[in-house]
């Protein structure tokens, strides 16, 4: 459903990203792996129309979303689970749900919240206190529900593990599966490689802001660039060596 | 030339003392610290220097001197005071304070004059003596702007946790600037009120306070240059549009909301874009010729 | 008892004026300077309609209204869009868009002045005050609606803000401008209509407050400003409730050192008040702490 | 800057004592020696053009254009001499009075100026006049430090010199308690607020049973309004600028004041209009009014009123009366340099003139006038018996 061809991008005489091709389905997790700085994040947020991109496609069910502003992005059905999780601390949790909801009618967006509470009881629990007192992991739940308000058919998540304790990484990917398995599609940017080759379908590397590599995720397993690709560049000079 | 000195010795003069004004807004704001206080001392060091003068008979400057002190000290207080304080929370603080400082001036009586301020406060004071004064505090403040202690001070501003962790005292640092925004104030009202021989309450209000923060955002709010440089461009602005006639006030209006709209940096910001690409083009070209000659 | 329904009046007419600021400042975080003078020219563009044709004050009222709703967008979309869309964060655009306000500003007062000669202006009006008693108390009819729509807004403001889908927005806005876009909100939209709402409530008070005193000055904006900006800060940025509380503190302090006749001492005593607050509660009266856990 | 003054002021100090001489031997021939009348008179107008106070300076052009036009077209300094105005915009703000009085100072084209007419930039500049030696009428600017040497000169009286006739029609109509409303941080105001009017008021056995400042800033009467109304006084004496004053009486009207209520010149130039019928009744003095019925103030009104078909207000009949005296003084001295400019003041000061406020005398270089009681009826002054 999403397609993106050859993609540029630049911050000012930077250019971050340059040529990256990448593809995510219903129901499915890309994963996109790459070293610190290679323009995956870079990557996610030009496609969720937070920074616009110099060139290239972006195609969501065949329709360009290239360079629309992130409001519009959202309503096309793609909503973006940023990196830090960027939750509105002085809001209250279900203030932040009844925002994630802004595009949906009110009727909606009642039927979604309560789907997202029996998703996440710990959310429905802490519906009247203020966001910001939630916990790391509570907070990325909150992320994810403020995200599914808009009824997306496509998240993209920068770093979901980012920052949590071990065991709470567990929880979120558990999500993460539950979403997927829901029908809708995930572009994934993780550092956590265990975690995230645990639940993608297919494996996009990206390198010095390009795609290298495109593949399964069995595949990725076994194929070593992969893996040099997610240690980043050292190891691959080390492997050389 | 001399004509023209003599036509526009007014001019100079408030060029240099709205130099220091503006200067006595911009430590404060290079330190990350949202304060005008400097202005409240612009108010209390003319005061001072009046009063010292004109009911002391003190002479210029250490009447001058007095001003500045009293200021520098009363601020450095006032900075103690509000250091909790943050973002424009603390600009109201300071703002509140420099309205006090006003009221105080019409309140005061013999000492101050009342609303009528002031008057007969004849320094002697010559324009190379006030350009002497503006050259210290200027060559003072070039320090903080060099090296490691500019690197400091933008710590300071930018990153006080960074600087913290590295081992800059970030509160000390900030008290000072408003030591040093106190001093700088307190010099410019006591040299501006001696050069003009009176005060009045009028004069320290919010409207100075505007002022200076055009002067110092338009020019540039980094380095002393800036100040200048809004200095400069507001001091003479009326001279400039003088064509313009009675319209002078809407062009003002429209040259400020364009500088702020079209030069994010000020105009230093686009005279160091200017001499960088200057310099790049130079070096390219430079380039360029010894890949030729290789 | 009618102390305090003048001091009611007048926190009214403060809140008129302060309520838009507070508004865009609160949510969208741009500090309006020119609020001032579009609440101003309003009011000087009524005068100048019924210069030619005797009108009713709510045909009057209207016209401010429509006329402070399209300066205030007009605004917005020439100068504030423009600034926001170059900085590199809102935090880089604040100050240039307090000084863009300010320069805008400059040039409705400019006009002002030169059409009035600045002497005060008033309409030309059917409606004519009338007094009434109510248990023994007198108020105008213009200050009982400058009272009713004074808190009725405020608080039909802070409901607003408080439940519906738009004011959820707008205060998410005021916390992370970058994710609520992400949600979905149309950020520039939403700005420029909140920006012509405040114009609007701008223009509303010009045209209430010139009915109320009979006249005012193209200087008066600029007077209600600073009181405005320390209202909001008083009250605590983003909450529209602090804002109503601010305005009404700071007209009962103002009307209780009248009342003590201590009339040159308004200044000092209110913003005197407000500093004290400011260091017993630094986020001011009902303003948010930073909530977070880590 | 001083060094370069002293020097140019010790030159113009011998120039002077040569031009005394020559002056004195030549018995004040027009024409002769360096002392004579130039074929074109250059007078700066250093006031208010725009700002807050535009009124004052705008209106003081009007008048002086007027004069001008009568003083060449007469040929009052001989034939062919004319008197050109230059003008110099002070924009309200204390700096630009000194910076553009000092460019007007330094054109040495500029025989004599008219000076600020906010007294707290002619206080500024008054010792700047005595250094460059330039001499220099006021008009308005009615506090003190503003007539204060050889060079400096008022043509419009201090508001509190003819103010007395305000409280002697008080005592005539028997009013005993006195209130008065007044912006202290106005210079002029706060004088007479706190000082002139207690002392009149005293002489008088009236009592002051309410002294009520306000600030510049204070836009809501509503306070004090009621405080009088409550105290309820035989009469309020109300000195407050010009938006204050419309507010004021309304709200005076709201709180259920009914007493008499003095106001000050400030109210003329029909600034009180906006009050409507509010303002009906109300009785300040002024200096000049278009009611006056002396002669030349008459001849004045008549003028003005052909030549900009409007009604002249006091601010008019300031520059009109400050240029009628810098062009009698050209013409008593015979000698339009600055220093025999400044003779020439001195002399006509000791005089007086029938000017467009009347017979005025002088006390020094200061002007003194009776000023005439006027009240406000809708919309026009008329004159009180």
């Amino acid at each position: 459903m999403l397609e993106v061809k050859d993609l540029h991008v630049s911050y000012g005489p930077v250019n971050a990203v340059h040529g990256v091709s990448l593809s995510a389905h219903e129901g499915k997790v890309t994963l996109v792996l790459g070293a610190n700085g290679a323009g995956k994040s870079t990557t996610l947020r030009s496609i969720a129309g937070f920074h616009k991109p110099k060139s290239g496609a972006v195609e969501l069910d065949g329709r360009s979303v290239f360079g629309q502003p992130a409001h519009r992005v959202v309503r096309r059905g793609m909503t973006l689970v940023p990196e830090g999780r960027k939750i509105f601390f002085p809001l209250t949790v279900e203030e932040n749900l009844r925002i994630g909801g802004y595009t949906a009618s009110r009727a909606n967006a009642d039927a979604t919240m309560s789907q997202v509470y029996d998703t996440f009881p710990i959310l429905a629990e802490r519906r009247h206190s203020a966001a910001g007192l939630l916990s790391g992991g509570e907070q990325q739940m909150l992320a994810f529900g403020r995200a599914l308000m808009s009824q997306p058919r496509l998240m993209l998540m920068d770093e979901p593990s980012m920052g949590l304790a071990p065991t709470m990484v567990n929880t979120v990917m558990e999500s993460v599966r539950a979403m997927v398995e829901s029908g809708i599609g995930v572009l994934m940017v993780e550092q956590n490689a265990d975690a995230g080759l645990a639940l993608a379908d297919t494996v996009v590397v990206v390198t010095r802001g390009e795609t290298v590599w495109t593949g399964s995720a069995a595949e990725a397993r076994e194929d070593k660039a992969v893996v040099h690709a997610m240690l980043g560049e050292a190891a691959l000079d080390d492997a050389r060596g | 030339m001399s004509t023209w000195y003599d036509m526009n010795v007014i001019l100079i003069q408030t060029t240099l003392t709205t130099l220091l004004l503006a200067l006595s807004i911009q430590v404060p704001l290079r330190f990350g610290v949202f304060s005008f206080a400097g202005v409240g001392a612009f108010g209390i060091g003319g005061y001072t220097a009046a009063i010292a003068m004109v009911r002391f008979e003190w002479s210029t400057w250490p009447a001058v001197a007095l001003g500045a002190l009293l200021a520098g000290a009363i601020t450095l207080l006032v900075g103690l005071v509000v250091q909790r304080l943050t973002g424009l929370y603390m600009g109201m603080a300071t703002i509140a304070f420099t309205l006090i400082v006003s009221v105080l001036a019409v309140n005061g009586g013999d000492w101050t004059g009342g609303a009528m301020g002031l008057y007969g406060a004849l320094g002697e004071i010559s324009i190379p003596q006030l350009a002497v004064v503006v050259l210290v505090v200027v060559g003072l403040l070039q320090l903080t702007e060099l090296s490691s202690m500019g690197r400091r001070v933008d710590a300071v501003r930018d990153d006080p946790e960074l600087a913290n962790a590295v081992g800059v005292n970030v509160v000390l640092y900030r008290r000072m600037s408003f030591l040093v925004s106190g001093l700088i104030g307190g010099l410019a009202g006591a040299m501006t009120t001696l050069l003009r021989t009176t005060i009045t309450p009028a004069e320290v209000n919010f409207h100075l306070v505007i002022v200076s923060l055009t002067a110092i955002v338009v020019g540039g709010s980094r380095s002393w240059v800036g100040a200048l440089i809004g200095s400069i461009i507001f001091v003479w602005l009326p001279t400039w549009i003088a064509f313009v006639a009675e319209w002078e006030k809407v062009a003002y209006g429209f040259i400020v909301a364009a500088a702020a709209i079209y030069l994010p940096n000020g105009v230093l910001g686009v005279i160091k874009d200017g001499w960088h690409r200057f310099r790049t083009r130079d070096e390219r070209a430079r380039a360029a010729a010894v890949a030729e000659e290789a | 008892m009618q102390d305090v329904l003048n001091a009611a009046t007048l926190g009214s007419i403060y809140l008129l004026f302060a309520l838009g600021m507070a508004l865009v400042w609160g949510t969208i975080g741009i500090l309006n300077f020119a609020h001032g003078a579009t609440f101003m020219f309003s009011a000087f563009i009524g005068h100048l309609v019924t210069q030619r044709v005797e009108l009713p004050m709510l045909v009057i009222v209207a016209i401010a209204v429509a006329v402070g709703a399209a300066m205030s967008a007009l605004t917005q979309l020439l100068a504030f869009q423009p600034i926001l869309r170059r900085a590199k964060s809102q935090h880089a655009a604040e100050m240039r868009i307090l000084i863009g306000g300010i320069g805008i500003a400059a040039i409705p007062l400019a006009i002002a002045q030169r059409e009035t000669r600045s002497s005060p202006f008033g309409f030309q009006s059917t409606y004519s005050a009338e007094v009434m008693e109510i248990f023994g108390l007198r108020i105008t009819t213009t200050g009982m609606i400058i009272v009713l729509c004074g808190l009725g807004i405020g608080i039909g403001l802070t409901v607003w803000l408080r439940q519906s889908r738009r004011g959820l927005a707008l205060r998410a806005i005021g916390v992370d401008p970058e994710t609520t876009a992400g949600m979905g909100v149309n950020r520039p939209a939403l700005a420029f209509g909140t920006m012509a709402v405040a114009g609007g409530l701008a223009g509303l008070a010009g045209a209430l407050l010139t009915f109320q005193l009979g006249a005012i000055a193209p200087e008066t904006g600029d007077q209600l400003l600073i009181k405005a900006f320390a209202i909001i800060v008083l009250g605590g940025l983003g909450s529209m409730a602090g804002t109503v509380l601010g305005a009404y503190i700071l007209a009962g302090a103002e009307s209780f050192v009248l009342e003590m006749n201590w009339g040159t001492w308004v200044d000092a005593v209110s913003f005197g008040l407000i500093f004290l607050i400011l260091l017993v509660r630094p986020q001011g009266l009902l303003g948010r702490k930073e909530v977070r856990r880590t | 800057m001083i060094s370069a003054w002293t020097r140019k002021s010790l030159l113009a100090g011998l120039a002077t004592a040569t031009a005394l001489g020559m002056a004195a031997c030549g018995g004040g021939a027009t024409g002769s020696g360096d002392g004579g009348i130039a074929d074109t008179i250059t007078i700066a107008q250093v006031q208010d053009q725009t700002g807050a106070v535009a009124y004052a300076g705008v209106g003081a052009k009007e008048g002086a254009e007027l004069a001008i036009e009568e003083i060449n077209e007469q040929g009052f300094l001989g034939d062919g001499v004319t008197i050109e105005l230059e003008e110099y915009d002070t924009a309200g703000e204390i700096e630009r009075a000194s910076s553009e009085m000092n460019k007007a100072m330094a054109d040495q084209n500029v025989s004599a100026i008219l000076g600020p007419t906010q007294s707290q930039q002619a206080a500024t500049v008054a010792p700047l006049v005595e250094r460059m030696k330039v001499p220099t009428v006021f008009t308005q600017a009615g506090a003190e430090g503003v007539v204060i040497n050889d060079w400096t000169f008022r043509a419009t009286p201090p508001m509190e010199t003819y103010y007395e006739p305000v409280l002697d029609q008080l005592e005539a109509e028997g009013a005993k308690d006195i209130a008065i409303l007044y912006n202290a941080t106005f210079p002029t105001f706060a004088l007479l607020g706190e000082d002139d009017i207690p002392a009149m008021t005293e002489e008088r056995g009236m009592d002051i049973v309410q002294s009520l400042p306000v600030q510049m800033t204070t836009q809501d009467f509503a306070s004090q309004a009621q405080q009088i109304a409550d105290e309820d006084p035989d009469a309020l004496i109300m000195l407050l600028i010009a938006p204050q004053s419309v507010t004021a009486l309304g709200q005076l009207e709201d709180a259920g004041y009914d007493g008499a209520i003095r106001a000050t010149s400030v109210q003329a130039a029909g600034n009180i209009s906006e009050a409507g019928d509010d303002a009906n009744g109300l009785i300040y003095p002024v200096p000049y009014s278009t009611a006056m019925d002396t002669e030349s103030s008459v001849a004045f009104t008549e003028a003005f009123r052909k030549k900009f078909d409007k009604e002249p207000n006091p601010y008019n009949a300031d520059g009109y009366d400050a240029m009628w005296w810098i062009a009698r003084a050209i013409e008593a001295s015979g000698d339009s340099s600055r220093e025999g400019i400044r003779e020439g003041l001195v002399q006509i000061a000791e005089e007086g003139y029938d000017g467009a406020m009347g017979e005025v005398t002088f006390e020094g270089n200061d002007a003194r006038v009776e000023g005439v009681l006027v009240e406000w009826q809708n919309g026009k002054e008329r004159l009180v018996e």
